[in-house]
């Protein structure tokens, strides 16, 4: 606390009319003024622009002040921009406070009047607050100058390159056998309709190859501890049971396995043994045993693919194989963990599920691939006939708050338009119906693309939705509607291919609560700033690339995956980097050294001195949340910047006014 | 009263989830009563009972206690521990006669600003159909 | 003997007493009753989707404040008034209605404190359908019958509740318990044309007709209804040829039950038809 | 030397504050040597006329203990204040509202019907219940005015110092007189006779992991003598207060009570108490949280057993 007080001053942004529109800027300015220790008060039209932030820092100096006051947008917006403004003034940055009359001010409340006033009560607590605040210099810590990528898709495959490129070492972690994702699923990609593994199978080598990147498959991660710059990552990795370097993927182990399971790569339209290559072109090139389908490990129940191996093989298989624990420590991670489809079953009206010949767009997918299960060519899975009459369903459960997915998954305008194209190719005397809502095309390229296939004879888009897809005596009927006639329509249909939805992948809302980072209302990575800050988490050191933070196509993965790479990279690229200073503190004259403090804090940054008895802080290690401070029961523990005299002087100044 | 009572409600908002909330409130233009002042905190944990109860002493009607939901903490569980605390407050602000409309503790998240408005409208009318609180002059009653 | 309390509702009093009837005595021949409530009215026959619409929302609500004065649950066989009474109740659970203005006017406070019931929920999830089972003493072997669930029992589905709106399996379930067998086909959860009947007929004769048809063409011999004014749509305007024998399920279910065709007030003619069109001796 | 002139008085007290300075035993004997004891009624026979006549500022250390629970009590402090030099707040009632200040937990009114009518014992056909004025054939009777809310010394008048304790402990009453009495005087306001460290600075029971499981009261329990009172889930006030007593309740295996009232730097004493406990119940979900809470009886009557009048609160919405 300063002894003599502060010159406060303080600035009122009218941000165009987004504040002055609803608060009286000039009361604000005036009721400040009176406030004790303000010795300056003005209003600006943009105070984060350049000529704003000049009078700011002029001010400082022609007016002598002490300390400043912004009443402007939230703090979550322009603090830091105002504390350099104040820093390079040279003042403390600690000497600036942001009143929040925007987003919990003129945005919120109609009443002119008392936007006004409670603006007012605003820049009061910011006075209160920064004529409290002690000049604080930030906390330099060092950074550990590796990356963490989670997800072997292209997003990850991508951001991992970048980074390994710069020449920093990154591990990469992948939950499958293989890297390579949704995209080494898919046939085509539009709107250039180039071969999806062709130009995927070079980067996964690539990255699997690479001597700065680690591949961890068959991986997740199993523990985060730490810090922006200064993570410790346990991974637990599931045993491959099958020796790399060794093995030659001859396929004699596969032979002999007896256990069948559905082939995921295939979306369960083929089976696959319990020990397999997950497709041709998956890294490393060798065989996987899933130990979750295998007959038995533990005790070993079978062990023919051993003996196949040893006998015919590399003998490189080994079933008394561990599962592993790896400590990694890194300073930056970058979350690509991808998206799942919908579950179709949930959208009864389609009725997927009762009959084989109702597929979601990725099994189709498999069909139109070269590698799937029809090597490319189009029969109904029911009984392997050449559909004639195929109907796609797009928005297919989604953009529909009754299913839970209110949002555009932005893809399948484009994959359907693509499908259809594709289907058409291959059987030319076949009709694709197409059911839309509205063509949503946006892309390079797109528009064009999507005209051409509308144009293309042998498919017919029709505007509207699908009310039921039913059974009548082994035919499928699809029963829409086309609102550009005005008629409700009847399709027989061989096939039906549901466009639903992307969701975010399973399992990574387990491992958003690992990295401490906050997910949007759908469980989607939440961003730092929608506008601004697109490829951070809000948590400080995680960065977003692909599908995993909202539904996108594979341009903008790839280009969001290098965003967040030179991202991470931007963080590497200085030894040190600097913490907060707003930290607790001990006063050590006033703490009995009770120890109630010590196992609230979650980064164990308070000890007890064995010398002094009381408790200590490591200011390295301590967050500032302050819930030690709040259970400190002789009130020796504080949190710099943000006392209890603080929060108390803020707390009056909110009901005295 | 002529003039209809307005509370005076101090909000304690942990800086990650809730006062992002409040933040996406203003950004979504949802509208709420102003009788809500928000005080940014790292974390709702910061909240020792005393601020509540000094804050009640000093004249405010009501207190909002939010943090992130149980699990999102950005401290890991911050959150629980104002639970703890708040669980056994709520207990003694009972025998002191306090309702617990005055005294809340709501978990919002930094995607739920509708929410974090209608929490706050919610809030608004039960403490002004409660009344000003007043406690100033209660202590001072003495015949 | 186990007792619900029971809302009959006025169709059930004039054209549908078959319903009313039939209901109770297959109730009694499982051993408990249909207690029907104290000054029940009109259930308001449609529910207002409008929410400030205070008069619209006062019959049901008075009907439920009653109801709850003598039962947590009421019991329902037509598909409308269970539809009114349900949403009702769930609207004033989940206050999207203005509940105290309304409990205001009708000076009768009703809070949500009942759960309605379709009588089929009552057989399916208080007696159980195993119940049921046994207490069959004549198995309709193998009469081709399809239910017609029509949408006021389905739908809205997060108010309803009662079964899956695009693939219910309620009626089926039963009707396989008592020796049936039930007839899946695309119409049965179709809208009837309700209230169309009454100022343009066309329109809701030609639901109808879709309906009965795609019953017929599964290969329906005779259809099971929980809802008077289906029954009713489903009946008139279509000549005997392309008709089919409509009956309440609470009907089907007595027959299979035992229970004499008089207390049914199966009529003759009805008993008559359904032997033609199954042309074996299932009833 | 001239000696310096002494005053003790009790308000709203149980009298164990007066019975606290006989513990100076036969050091009182020579306090009188070096000081003279000029107002003492629970002693002597002093007359509030005696007090009236002096001259302002006549006594030099006037110790007052108790309350201030109705208008006599107010009168005499008021009184004392301004014939006294140095006035010291003695003992728990006096700085924090004591035992007495509990009854800021309900009213005059509840007070006066429990005390004369409800208790079984009471015999009162008529109902009667003290008046501050009656009329009687003597003449009109008077009798001090009996208040709503307890307050304590300094919520009256102004005073100096402040001493804690339920009493205060002897050895501490002998330092803070001889402080006084020779100096050199602390700065006003101070809290003196006792230390600015909780209780477990001092406390000699062994700690080991910091959480609560489970509430356990003192009559259900013999508690283990080395350990912290805490850890076997009994509600010890030490860690929120004032050290310096010695510790003689957890000699006596039982729990602190909290008489040496707040810390320093703690606004509310049992707020302070209330967090610490709570912060480390073993709970992690909500229910769980609920039972041990539950387990705290009457959590007013715990943590503010001695310093309700001195609490944010100060007495219950009444």
């Amino acid at each position: 606390m300063s002894s003599t007080p502060k010159r406060v001053g303080v600035f009122v942004c009218h941000c165009g009319l987004n504040i002055a529109g609803t608060v009286n800027v000039d009361e604000v300015v005036d009721r400040a003024k009176k406030q004790k220790g303000v010795v300056f008060a003005i209003d600006h039209k943009y105070l984060c622009s350049e000529p704003g932030q000049t009078l700011v820092r002029d001010s400082i100096k022609q007016q002598h002040l002490d300390a400043v006051v912004v009443a402007a947008c939230s703090p979550a917006m322009h603090e830091s921009t105002f504390k350099n403004v104040v820093q390079s003034a040279g003042l403390n940055r600690y000497n600036c406070e942001i009143a929040n009359i925007r987003e919990q001010g003129s945005w919120v409340h109609e009443d002119h009047e008392r936007a006004t006033k409670k603006s007012h009560i605003a820049v009061r607590q910011a006075i209160e607050k920064v004529n409290l605040n002690e000049a604080l210099q930030p906390i330099m810590v060092p950074v550990t100058r590796r990356v963490l990528v989670v997800g072997g898709g292209i997003a990850g495959i991508r951001a991992a390159l970048d980074v390994a490129n710069a020449g920093y070492e990154v591990y990469l972690v992948e939950k499958s056998g293989t890297i390579g994702g949704r995209m080494a699923q898919l046939s085509e990609t539009f709107p250039t309709l180039d071969c999806s593994t062709c130009i995927l199978g070079p980067l996964m080598v690539e990255a699997y190859r690479h001597p700065n990147i680690k591949l961890f498959r068959l991986s997740k991660v199993e523990d985060v501890k730490g810090y922006i710059g200064n993570f410790k990552v346990t991974i637990s990795q599931e045993p491959a049971y099958v020796d790399v370097a060794k093995c030659n993927a001859c396929g004699e182990c596969a032979k002999v396995c007896p256990a069948e399971v559905p082939n995921e790569f295939d979306m369960g339209l083929t089976w696959r043994k319990a020990i397999y290559t997950p497709f041709a072109q998956a890294v490393p090139p060798a065989y996987v045993l899933d130990s979750k389908n295998c007959l038995g490990l533990l005790p070993q129940a079978c062990g023919e693919c051993k003996k196949a191996c040893d006998k015919f093989g590399t003998s490189c298989i080994n079933l008394d194989a561990w599962p592993q624990k790896h400590e990694l420590e890194v300073g930056a991670i970058i979350a690509a963990t991808g998206y799942e489809l919908y579950d179709a079953t949930k959208l009864t009206e389609y009725g997927y599920g009762t009959n084989p010949d109702i597929m979601t767009s990725l099994e189709f997918e498999r069909m139109l691939s070269a590698s799937g299960p029809t090597s490319g060519e189009i029969r109904c899975p029911s009984d392997g006939r050449v559909p004639k009459e195929v109907v796609f369903i797009q928005c297919a459960g989604q953009r529909e708050p009754e299913t839970g997915l209110p949002y555009c998954s932005k893809i399948c305008c484009m994959y359907t338009a693509r499908h259809a194209m594709m289907f058409h190719h291959k059987v030319p005397d076949g009709q694709a119906f197409i059911f839309y809502m509205d063509i949503r095309a946006g892309g390079k390229g797109y528009e064009e693309f999507v005209k051409r296939c509308q144009e293309e004879k042998g498919l017919l888009y029709l505007r509207g939705r699908v009310a039921k897809v039913y059974d009548e005596n082994g035919k499928l009927i699809v029963r829409g509607v086309d609102t550009l006639s005005g008629k409700t329509v009847e399709i027989k249909a061989d096939i039906v291919v549901l466009a639903v939805g992307m969701i975010p992948s399973a399992d990574s809302h387990e491992l958003a609560s690992k990295l401490k980072a906050s997910l949007d209302m759908y469980g989607f990575f939440a961003e730092a700033h929608p506008k601004l800050r697109p490829l951070e988490s809000p948590t400080a050191g995680i960065y977003l690339a692909g599908a995993g933070h909202a539904p996108k196509d594979i341009p903008d993965t790839v280009a969001q995956a290098s965003g967040a790479a030179s991202k991470a990279l931007d963080l590497l690229s200085s030894p040190t980097l600097e913490r907060e200073p707003t930290v607790a503190k001990v006063t050590g004259e006033l703490c009995s050294g009770c120890g109630i403090c010590i196992p609230l804090c979650p980064y164990t940054a308070l000890s007890l001195s064995p010398i002094t008895k009381v408790a200590e802080v490591s200011a390295a290690l301590c967050e500032g949340c302050g819930t030690c401070i709040a259970s400190c029961p002789s009130g020796a523990l504080t949190l710099r910047n943000l006392t209890d005299e603080q929060i108390l002087a803020m707390v009056e100044a909110i009901v005295a006014s | 009263m002529t003039t209809e009572f307005e509370p005076k409600i101090v909000g304690f908002l942990c800086r990650w989830c809730s006062y992002a909330g409040a933040d996406l409130a203003g950004t979504n233009r949802l509208k709420y009563p102003s009788n809500i002042s928000s005080i940014r905190v790292n974390c709702s944990g910061r909240i020792d009972p005393t601020l509540v109860m000094k804050a009640l002493a000093l004249g405010a009607d009501g207190v909002l206690i939010a943090g992130c939901h149980p699990g999102d903490c950005h401290y890991t569980n911050g959150n629980i521990k104002t639970l703890r605390r708040f669980k056994l407050l709520q207990k003694m602000l009972d025998q002191f006669g306090i309702e617990r409309e005055r005294v809340r503790l709501e978990w919002i998240s930094a995607a739920e600003g509708d929410r974090y408005a209608q929490v706050v409208r919610n809030m608004t009318e039960q403490v002004r159909s409660l009344g000003p609180l007043n406690w100033q002059r209660k202590m001072e009653v003495t015949a | 003997m186990q007792s619900y309390l029971y809302f009959p509702g006025c169709t059930l009093r004039a054209t549908a007493r078959d319903f009313d009837a039939s209901a109770k005595a297959t109730a009694h021949a499982l051993g408990c009753e249909l207690k029907e409530m104290e000054g029940w009215l009109c259930c308001g026959a449609v529910f207002s989707n409008v929410n400030d619409n205070i008069m619209t929302k006062a019959g049901p609500n008075r009907i439920l404040s009653r109801a709850q004065r003598e039962s947590s649950t009421l019991t329902t066989l037509c598909a409308g008034c269970y539809n009114v009474l349900k949403r009702t109740a769930f609207h004033a659970t989940h206050t999207l209605t203005p509940q105290q203005a309304i409990n205001t006017f009708n000076e009768e406070q009703f809070t949500g404190g009942v759960e309605v019931l379709h009588f089929l929920e009552v057989l399916r999830d208080r007696i159980g359908f195993d119940a049921v089972e046994k207490a069959v003493k004549a198995p309709l072997n193998g009469l081709q019958v399809g239910a017609y669930y029509g949408c006021l029992l389905l739908r809205p589905s997060d108010e309803m509740s009662l079964d899956d709106p695009n693939r219910p399996s309620i009626m089926e379930d039963l009707l396989a318990r008592l020796g049936c067998t039930p007839i899946d086909y695309p119409a049965r959860t179709q809208c009837c044309g309700s209230y169309l009947s009454v100022n343009s007929a066309e329109p809701s004769e030609a639901l109808a007709r879709d309906i009965v048809q795609s019953a017929r063409k599964s290969g329906a011999k005779v259809l099971a209804v929980s809802c008077p004014l289906c029954k009713y749509n489903l009946e008139i305007g279509l000549n005997t040829a392309d008709s089919i024998p409509i009956i309440y399920f609470t009907q089907r279910l007595g027959r299979a039950l035992g229970v004499d065709p008089q207390q049914l007030q199966l009529g003759e003619d009805q008993l008559q038809r359904i032997r033609e069109a199954q042309k074996i001796e299932a009833m | 030397m001239t000696k310096q002139k002494l005053a003790f008085n009790w308000a709203s007290s149980c009298g164990g504050c007066e019975i606290a300075i006989f513990e100076l035993g036969t050091g009182l004997v020579e306090l009188t040597n070096k000081a003279e004891i000029v107002f003492w009624p629970a002693i002597m026979d002093y007359k509030y006329q005696d007090l009236e006549a002096m001259p302002d500022g006549n006594i030099d250390v006037a110790f007052m203990n108790g309350a201030i629970q109705n208008s006599e009590n107010e009168h005499i402090a008021k009184l004392l204040r301004a014939k006294s030099k140095i006035l010291v707040a003695f003992g728990a009632c006096a700085y924090t509202g004591g035992i007495p200040a509990l009854a800021n937990t309900t009213s005059r009114d509840e007070i006066f019907a429990n005390s004369y009518k409800e208790t079984p014992t009471t015999v009162n056909p008529e109902k009667i219940i003290p008046e501050t004025k009656v009329q009687a054939k003597e003449g009109e009777l008077t009798i001090p005015e009996f208040y709503n809310t307890v307050k304590t010394l300094d919520q009256v008048v102004d005073v100096d110092y402040y001493v804690p304790g339920c009493p205060p402990v002897g050895e501490q009453v002998s330092k803070v007189i001889t402080q006084l009495t020779e100096g050199p005087l602390p700065p006003k306001g101070s809290v003196i006779g006792a230390s600015d460290r909780s209780l477990c600075y001092d406390c000699k029971r062994v700690r080991d992991e910091r959480k609560i499981g489970k509430i356990v009261r003192t009559y259900q329990t013999i508690p283990d003598p080395q350990k912290c009172m805490l850890e076997q889930g009994i509600i010890c006030m030490g860690p929120a207060t004032r050290g310096g007593c010695g510790s003689p309740c957890l000699d006596a295996n039982m729990p602190c009570r909290g008489c040496y009232g707040p810390l320093p730097k703690a606004i509310d004493q049992g707020a302070k108490m209330l967090s610490a406990l709570s912060s480390i119940f073993d709970a992690q979900t909500e229910d769980d949280i609920q039972k041990i809470a539950d387990g705290v009886a009457d959590p007013i009557g715990t943590f503010y057993r001695f310093s309700m009048g001195r609490s944010l609160m100060r007495r219950t919405k009444r």
